[in-house]
């Protein structure tokens, strides 16, 4: 067996037998848009209007919640040091892990997005548009905060400097991301933001496993 | 406002009806064969070990 | 036969320099066994050894080449025992063998043998969070057998092990220094193993 | 009495001999239920074939309400007495409730487009089933985030005894911050207010949901029964 196939499997027999941890990111993520409503008034035009970036925002603040468990538990158990020290490239061992938090915490928030647009009350029109933002959008969520991960480990709260290093890094994707909701309903077309997200999403691809595997190694050294 | 007592005659609204019925259905017997075939699982795991453990706890 | 060398090897852990001009050499079939005080260095001595820290000063090489230009090849000939255990609560210890052995490429022992050779084959469907102290620290010894690896780097791998265990670990390691292999060992206690080096640390001021 | 069917042994015996009749009851009203909401009711001169959604909506509603009170009573006697039997009937309550809140939620949303024009509206009944279902989620979620179990049962029934008294304030203030639910018709002072005829499927849905719940949750019961036992026993492999 390759040892993509072995990490895999490792990664969703564990996010598997822990599903109330990406399940919990979920809950927050539509506890976290249902609180508008009650803070700014149920007016239906109103919540049309915020919604999009209400819930890319929350969407963003859900992923950072389960960022920084990434790497904690190789990294607290020893696990991490014997990563380091296999075989296997560690850039691999990276894009599994950001590929499995994709799968546990990015799929489902796209899945439940929908829910969250009916409640929100957000114009059929721009609901494939803000679907496709999402699609390209939280793996780059993922990968940028794999890197933040990989730097706060060992740090003293790192959960909440992780927040602090990776939210100001995704501001671009939530504009462009947004923004391309707004463009569909201003008749402008989405194509070019969504060009820009994809372009993120592969820069990141790119760039990212080997700036977090490098953050790794100094973690353990 | 049509007057028929059947759901067979149902136009205007079955669009909601069903999926309700539907949805109702899906859910409580996909509740019930969630929970059977943990109960199955967590019996046959029970049973496997409780064969196994007599003889481990004369070797204790 | 392979040569397993360092020397001049000085290092700094935060504050405080662990290390000054410590030197070993080690060939196919030998042994090193570390002693020393807490706090002596032994611990960094082995995660230098394995790479995870560079050296301030001084070279560690594996037949004249710095084990630093090819991280690659000396990950897959070495397996390194921790201290931290390893083991995810969440698998089955066989899961938990399994997985390391597979990502070394598997050269080394099937996973049930290891398990059984440490005394441990009967817990291999258990999942791994009702293990004792002792047992996690048996599945994480496994590692080596699994690995196939030449160069074992055993930090205090007789914690927590009772008299039996330790003395079928000995066994162990003496059949893989037989076989051609080389063992790093940092421990307070005797292992009693047939043919083995000292390094003693602690001289640093 | 509470002592006596606390005994793991003798509740399993009891439960296994009574849960043929709870099935049988269920399967009777569900079939007795659907035909009268389903063949024979009257269509509501206001809304229609829609109607028939409230044979489930309406139980489901009850049901999740039932739910979490059963919980909290539960929840309630494992903490004063330490019944691990009421622990593990809080435990296997949970699910039950909160398929059957989801419930609510979804029919009232598809009785809610038709009727009112929009899948989803900010209202005060609506709001707080949601937030009922949150707790659902939520109770869930505590009772399965620590390693020691006893430490999530002890959490989680904090927990529910917490939200069994707010959930009347969460009730009450979300009233007050925005309506448009129409006001109980079935459970009145002055009597129901809706035709007999309806209220034949409406019960026989609510008995139905009713059985559903008792022969599903000993069910489960059971089955915790016996994941409690293979603990045990899984305790006893490592330290032999």
């Amino acid at each position: 067996m390759s040892a993509f196939a072995v990490l895999f499997r490792r990664e969703m027999r564990l996010a598997m037998r822990q599903s109330t941890d990406s399940f919990m990111v979920i809950a927050f993520f539509v506890v976290a848009v249902v609180l508008f409503p009650f803070g700014v008034g149920p007016e239906p035009n109103m919540l049309a209007r915020i919604g999009p970036g209400v819930i890319w925002v929350a969407a963003l603040l859900a992923a950072m919640l389960s960022m920084d468990r990434m790497f904690m538990g190789d990294y607290e158990d020893g696990s991490l040091e014997l990563l380091v020290l296999s075989p296997v490239p560690l850039e691999l061992v990276v894009l599994v892990k950001v590929l499995t938090h994709w799968l546990t915490t990015g799929l489902p928030l796209i899945v439940t997005a929908p829910l969250l647009f009916v409640m929100m009350n957000v114009p059929e029109d721009i609901w494939p548009v803000l679907l496709m933002t999402l699609l390209l959008g939280t793996p780059v969520l993922s990968l940028l905060g794999s890197v933040g991960a990989a730097l706060t480990l060992g740090a003293r709260r790192g959960g909440v400097l992780l927040s602090l290093l990776v939210l100001p890094l995704l501001i671009p994707v939530l504009i462009f991301a947004v923004g391309a909701g707004d463009a569909v309903l201003y008749g402008a077309g989405a194509k070019a933001n969504l060009m820009l997200l994809g372009g993120m999403l592969l820069g990141a691809l790119a760039l990212t496993p080997w700036v977090t595997a490098h953050a790794l190694r100094e973690a353990v050294a | 406002m049509e007057n028929s007592n059947t759901i067979v005659s149902m136009t205007e609204h079955a669009g909601y009806v069903w999926p309700s019925y539907g949805v109702a259905a899906l859910v409580l017997i996909g509740l019930v064969v969630v929970s059977l075939r943990a109960f199955r699982k967590s019996r046959a795991q029970l049973k496997r070990l409780e064969a196994q453990m007599p003889g481990k706890s004369d070797e204790a | 036969m392979a040569v397993f060398s360092g020397r001049d090897i000085d290092c700094i852990r935060g504050e405080r320099q662990v290390l000054s001009a410590a030197a070993f050499s080690l060939e196919s079939g030998g042994a090193l066994t570390l002693r020393g005080a807490n706090g002596a260095g032994k611990s960094t001595m082995l995660r230098l050894m394995a790479g995870l820290m560079r050296p301030v000063a001084g070279t560690i090489t594996w037949d004249g080449v710095d084990i630093a230009d090819d991280p690659h090849e000396h990950n897959a000939r070495l397996a390194y025992v921790g201290h931290a255990d390893a083991v995810k609560p969440a698998l089955s210890v066989l899961e938990n063998v399994t997985f390391w052995g597979e990502l070394a490429g598997a050269g080394g022992m099937a996973a049930a043998d290891a398990l059984a050779a440490l005394g441990i084959g009967h817990l291999s469907d258990l999942p791994a969070r009702y293990l004792s102290a002792g047992q996690r620290r048996r599945v994480n010894l496994t590692r080596a057998l699994t690995s196939g690896a030449d160069l074992w780097l055993l930090d205090e791998p007789t914690t927590a092990l009772d008299a039996a265990t330790t003395d079928a670990l000995t066994s162990l390691i003496d059949g893989h220094l037989k076989s051609g292999g080389m063992a790093v060992i940092s421990t307070h206690a005797e292992l009693g193993l047939a043919e083995t080096g000292t390094l003693t640390l602690g001289g640093a001021a | 009495m509470l002592h006596y069917f606390a005994n793991p042994t003798r509740f399993q015996r009891l439960s296994r001999r009574v849960e043929p009749w709870l099935l049988t009851a269920m399967l009777v009203c569900f079939g007795a239920g659907l035909y009268f909401a389903l063949f024979s009711s009257p269509v509501d001169y206001q809304q229609g074939h829609t109607v028939r959604i409230m044979y489930i909506h309406v139980p489901a509603a009850w049901m999740a309400l039932f739910c979490y009170t059963a919980m909290a009573v539960a929840a309630a006697v494992a903490m004063i007495w330490k019944h691990a039997l009421a622990d593990v009937a809080a435990k296997a309550t949970a699910p039950i409730g909160a398929a059957f809140t989801f419930l609510a939620l979804v029919t009232g949303s598809l009785w809610g487009k038709p009727m009112w024009g929009t899948w989803w509206v900010w209202d005060a009944r609506l709001t707080s089933v949601l937030v009922l279902f949150f707790l659902y989620l939520g109770y869930m979620a505590l009772r399965d985030a620590f390693d020691e179990p006893g430490r999530g049962a002890r959490a989680s029934a904090i927990l529910v005894l917490v939200g069994f008294v707010n959930v009347p304030i969460i009730k009450f203030s979300v009233d007050w911050w925005n309506t448009l639910h129409q006001p109980s018709s079935v459970l009145r002072m002055d009597g129901p207010t809706i035709h007999a005829d309806m209220l034949t499927p409406l019960f026989l849905m609510a008995a139905a949901f009713q059985f559903y719940y008792f022969w599903l949750v000993l069910v489960r019961i059971r089955r915790e029964l016996m994941v409690n036992r293979t603990r045990a026993l899984r305790h006893r492999q490592a330290s032999g």
